[in-house]
């Protein structure tokens, strides 16, 4: 099976690197923000393995730490996912511009 | 090993062409007469008031919770339980630990989800 | 035939994190993110790493995205589609432009361009034994970590107050 | 007069079918054409003389694209899923002394599940007017596709299996994670009470079920050292995994009723409290495609995995061929996969939910530990 070259698979992680910050910077939406860091971890993974595979192609470093990273982004989800919750319950609305006071 | 993947994603989209002309073949054959009762929601046979998308329930979150850690467990499971005795016993320790560490959240959960009057 | 998949799948997974994020209803954007994972893990299928790609899958598709799009469902409104979200859009533009460019430049002028691809290839069963021996610290911390989020999501979604 | 020209619109429309049909067979077989190129070429003077029809059958026989197409792939499936359907409704009204479907087809309704289809086939499809239609539509063509995409790893026999994966158990875990999000796609797009709680409910049972059910898969991967669904097949000429892993085989069946939403699990779709839970806006073949099809090429899946798993897969005794074993123990295990719709009350959510973390989960795990001391030990049946 012919494989890509490995430059094409780091560009596509850079390009989803790119909407990711887009997402970060521009999203005033809580939810939205949440998705943008998502993508970001995402793109961080596909280059982990990119790399492992093609310049250390007899070892599963990569993947490993792929995998760590993942279940990261689970908790990371669960957590977040809860606060964005408690945010709506009190305020009725997820708009980070708008969570000014920290009281609730 | 990426053309195994190929060959499922051939299965699914054969399934895909299947089922498409299963919705269409009734837009051609089937009769058309809407009426305003047909096109409303189901509410027992009265007339829907309010908006059909309302706030959820959220008794049950805590399962879905412990759902996400759980099935991240359960996957390193498998990478384990495919070489158990290259690891040997001082890998099977680490699972237990592992798992054992896990339970915790269970019961906190299990006692929490089961409170209806916080959620 | 790599070569049109890969293409497909880069499509795919780039087109779909931009309507995770650009699309005006939100549940469409969660879903829409849930296929840009599946396009990640098409990827790890494409790098001979299938068991990464069926741990993505089950984790970020089978766990994650429907947590999201559950949440997404119960705090979503009617009035978010009407309301122009997105303030700093020509800003936000910029920067990602400029962080496309730059990175993009800094992979093309490394050496990762000769970067060559091999057939030798590691098999997935090696990754047991690699968390458990090298990494088995991580793993317990990694236990705790998960603990503990699930411990304190709970205690944040709950509606008791002292 | 209305008579002759409602006939006359049937009849216009019937005709519009035939020519989309007649356009569009063409361009598949031309598309198989292309497919089947790079395998073998294909002569047009093959199929005309009759002497090398067979050869040619036999040739096409071992091709992907019949696979896919016919034997473990969709044909069979979805015969399976009318088998089984009808198998249900006759087994359970025997059951509950009733007769059951008895007018189609001369013998018993044998012809049954072709009325469903063309009756559901001539329905209107009503889509009430607030539902968000995208979602509406995609949500049951995507649960049978994604259904279907699981069948690609099972393994009728060695010989006849769509992809041989290496992570086979794993790949049809990944797709059962699937199922949740269509659930919940339809459940929203319906914009209405009823689905929405049936929803919710089975999204909740599915999360809440799916990990005893992996775990419970695990034993057997355990002791046999491979996810590949052939390998553990072939481990089991010995001695069959249920002997093995009894509790784990238990939990799995539990499990596997409660991801299809069978009674006594079948919560979601309640009638008394929810009328049709997630399904309730649904009709027609929008209706059949979840009900009728995709809910039982599920079934076949998951007894087609407790079959690999836990009874030794085509394995049996060698005067019959081992494609009939593997679909006699797959049929015996959807039969008692049905045998609860008629025997047992349901449950309440909450206990429900709660008996899978409190009491499967635990007992999953004791297994799963009690199988990893055993492979420990040196026991080893490779």
């Amino acid at each position: 099976m012919i494989l890509e070259p490995l430059v094409n698979y780091l560009f596509v992680s850079v390009v989803l690197f790119a909407i990711g910050v887009y997402g970060l910077v521009t999203k005033k939406n809580a939810l939205r923000m949440l998705f943008a860091v998502e993508i970001l971890i995402n793109s961080a993974n596909l280059n982990f393995v990119a790399f492992t595979r093609y310049l250390h192609p007899t070892s599963v470093t990569g993947q490993a730490l792929a995998m760590f990273s993942i279940s990261l982004a689970a908790a990371e989800a669960a957590v977040g996912l809860a606060i964005i919750l408690a945010v709506f319950r009190l305020r009725k609305d997820v708009d980070v511009s708008e969570i000014k006071g920290l009281r609730g | 090993m990426g053309s195994d993947l190929l060959l499922i994603l051939f299965t699914a989209a054969f399934a895909a062409a299947a089922s498409v002309p299963m919705i269409i073949i009734p837009l051609i054959i089937s009769p058309k007469k809407p009426t305003k009762p047909k096109e409303m929601q189901y509410e027992c046979g009265q007339i829907p008031s309010g908006a059909g998308k309302m706030s959820l329930m959220m008794q049950y979150y805590a399962y879905l919770l412990m759902f996400v850690a759980f099935d991240v467990m359960s996957m390193f499971l498998f990478a384990w339980g495919l070489s158990i005795q290259t690891v040997g016993l001082n890998g099977f320790f680490v699972v237990v630990l592992f798992i054992g560490l896990l339970l915790v959240p269970l019961g906190f959960t299990l006692y929490h989800a089961g409170r209806r009057e916080i959620w | 035939m790599v070569d049109f998949v890969f293409a497909a799948l880069a499509i795919i997974t780039i087109v779909s994190a931009i309507l995770a994020l650009e699309a005006k209803e939100v549940v469409y954007g969660a879903v829409a993110l849930a296929l840009s994972f599946v396009g990640i893990a098409g990827f790890f299928a494409l790098l001979d790493a299938v068991f990464l790609a069926m741990f993505q899958l089950t984790v970020y598709v089978g766990a994650i995205a429907v947590l999201i799009l559950f949440t997404v469902m119960l705090v979503r409104r009617e009035q978010w589609l009407k309301i122009k979200e997105g303030v700093y859009r020509t800003a936000g533009v910029v920067a990602a432009v400029i962080i496309a460019l730059g990175l993009g430049y800094l992979v093309y002028a490394s050496a990762f361009t000769h970067a060559t691809p091999t057939l030798e290839q590691a098999p997935f069963t090696l990754l047991g034994p690699l968390i458990l021996s090298d990494y088995w610290a991580a793993l317990v911390a990694l236990s705790l970590v998960l603990a503990s989020a699930v411990i304190g999501a709970v205690v944040l979604a709950k509606l008791e107050r002292d | 007069m209305a008579l002759i020209r409602n006939l006359l619109e049937f009849l216009i429309r019937i005709a519009i079918l035939v020519v989309i049909i007649i356009i569009l067979i063409p361009i598949l077989l031309l598309a198989a054409y292309h497919l089947l190129g790079p395998t073998f070429p294909i002569e047009p003077s093959m199929l005309l003389d009759p002497s090398e029809t067979l050869a040619f059958t036999l040739k096409l026989m071992d091709t992907d694209l019949f696979r896919i197409t016919v034997f473990p792939g969709f044909t069979f499936v979805a015969l399976y899923a009318a088998i089984a359907g009808l198998w249900e409704r006759k087994l359970l009204a025997k059951m509950q002394l009733r007769v059951g479907p008895l007018y189609a087809g001369r013998f018993e309704g044998i012809l049954q599940p072709i009325a469903d289809v063309l009756k559901l086939l001539s329905k209107e499809l009503v889509i009430p007017k607030v539902v968000d239609r995208f979602f509406y539509i995609l949500a049951p063509l995507l649960t049978v596709i994604i259904a279907t995409a699981a069948v690609a790893v099972i393994p009728v026999t060695d010989k006849w299996v769509i992809a041989r994966s290496d992570v086979g158990v794993l790949v049809i875990f990944a797709v059962l994670g699937f199922f949740p999000i269509t659930a919940l796609m339809a459940a929203w797009s319906s914009n209405s009470r009823y689905p929405l709680l049936g929803g919710l409910r089975a999204l909740h049972q599915m999360v809440s079920y799916e990990i005893p059910l992996i775990l419970s898969a695990l034993a057997p991967v355990v002791y046999a050292g491979s996810l590949n669904l052939i390998d553990i097949v072939r481990v089991q000429s010995s001695v069959w995994f249920i002997l093995l892993a009894p509790v784990s085989a238990i939990v799995f069946l539990v499990c596997a009723l409660a991801e299809l939403e069978r009674i006594p699990f079948d919560l979601p779709e309640a009638e008394p409290e929810l009328v049709s839970g997630w399904l309730t806006e649904y009709g027609g073949m929008n209706f059949g495609l979840i009900l009728g099809i995709a809910v039982y090429i599920k079934l076949y899946v998951l007894s087609a995995l407790f079959t690999l798993l836990f009874l030794g897969g085509w394995l049996g005794p060698a005067f019959l061929p081992p494609e009939f074993w593997f679909i006699l123990k797959s049929f015996i295990v959807t039969t008692l996969l049905l045998i609860p719709r008629g025997v047992f009350p349901r449950l309440r959510i909450d206990l429900l939910l709660k008996q899978s973390w409190a009491r499967y989960l635990i007992l999953a795990l004791l297994n799963l530990l009690v199988a990893a001391l055993v492979v420990l030990s040196g026991f080893s049946l490779r």
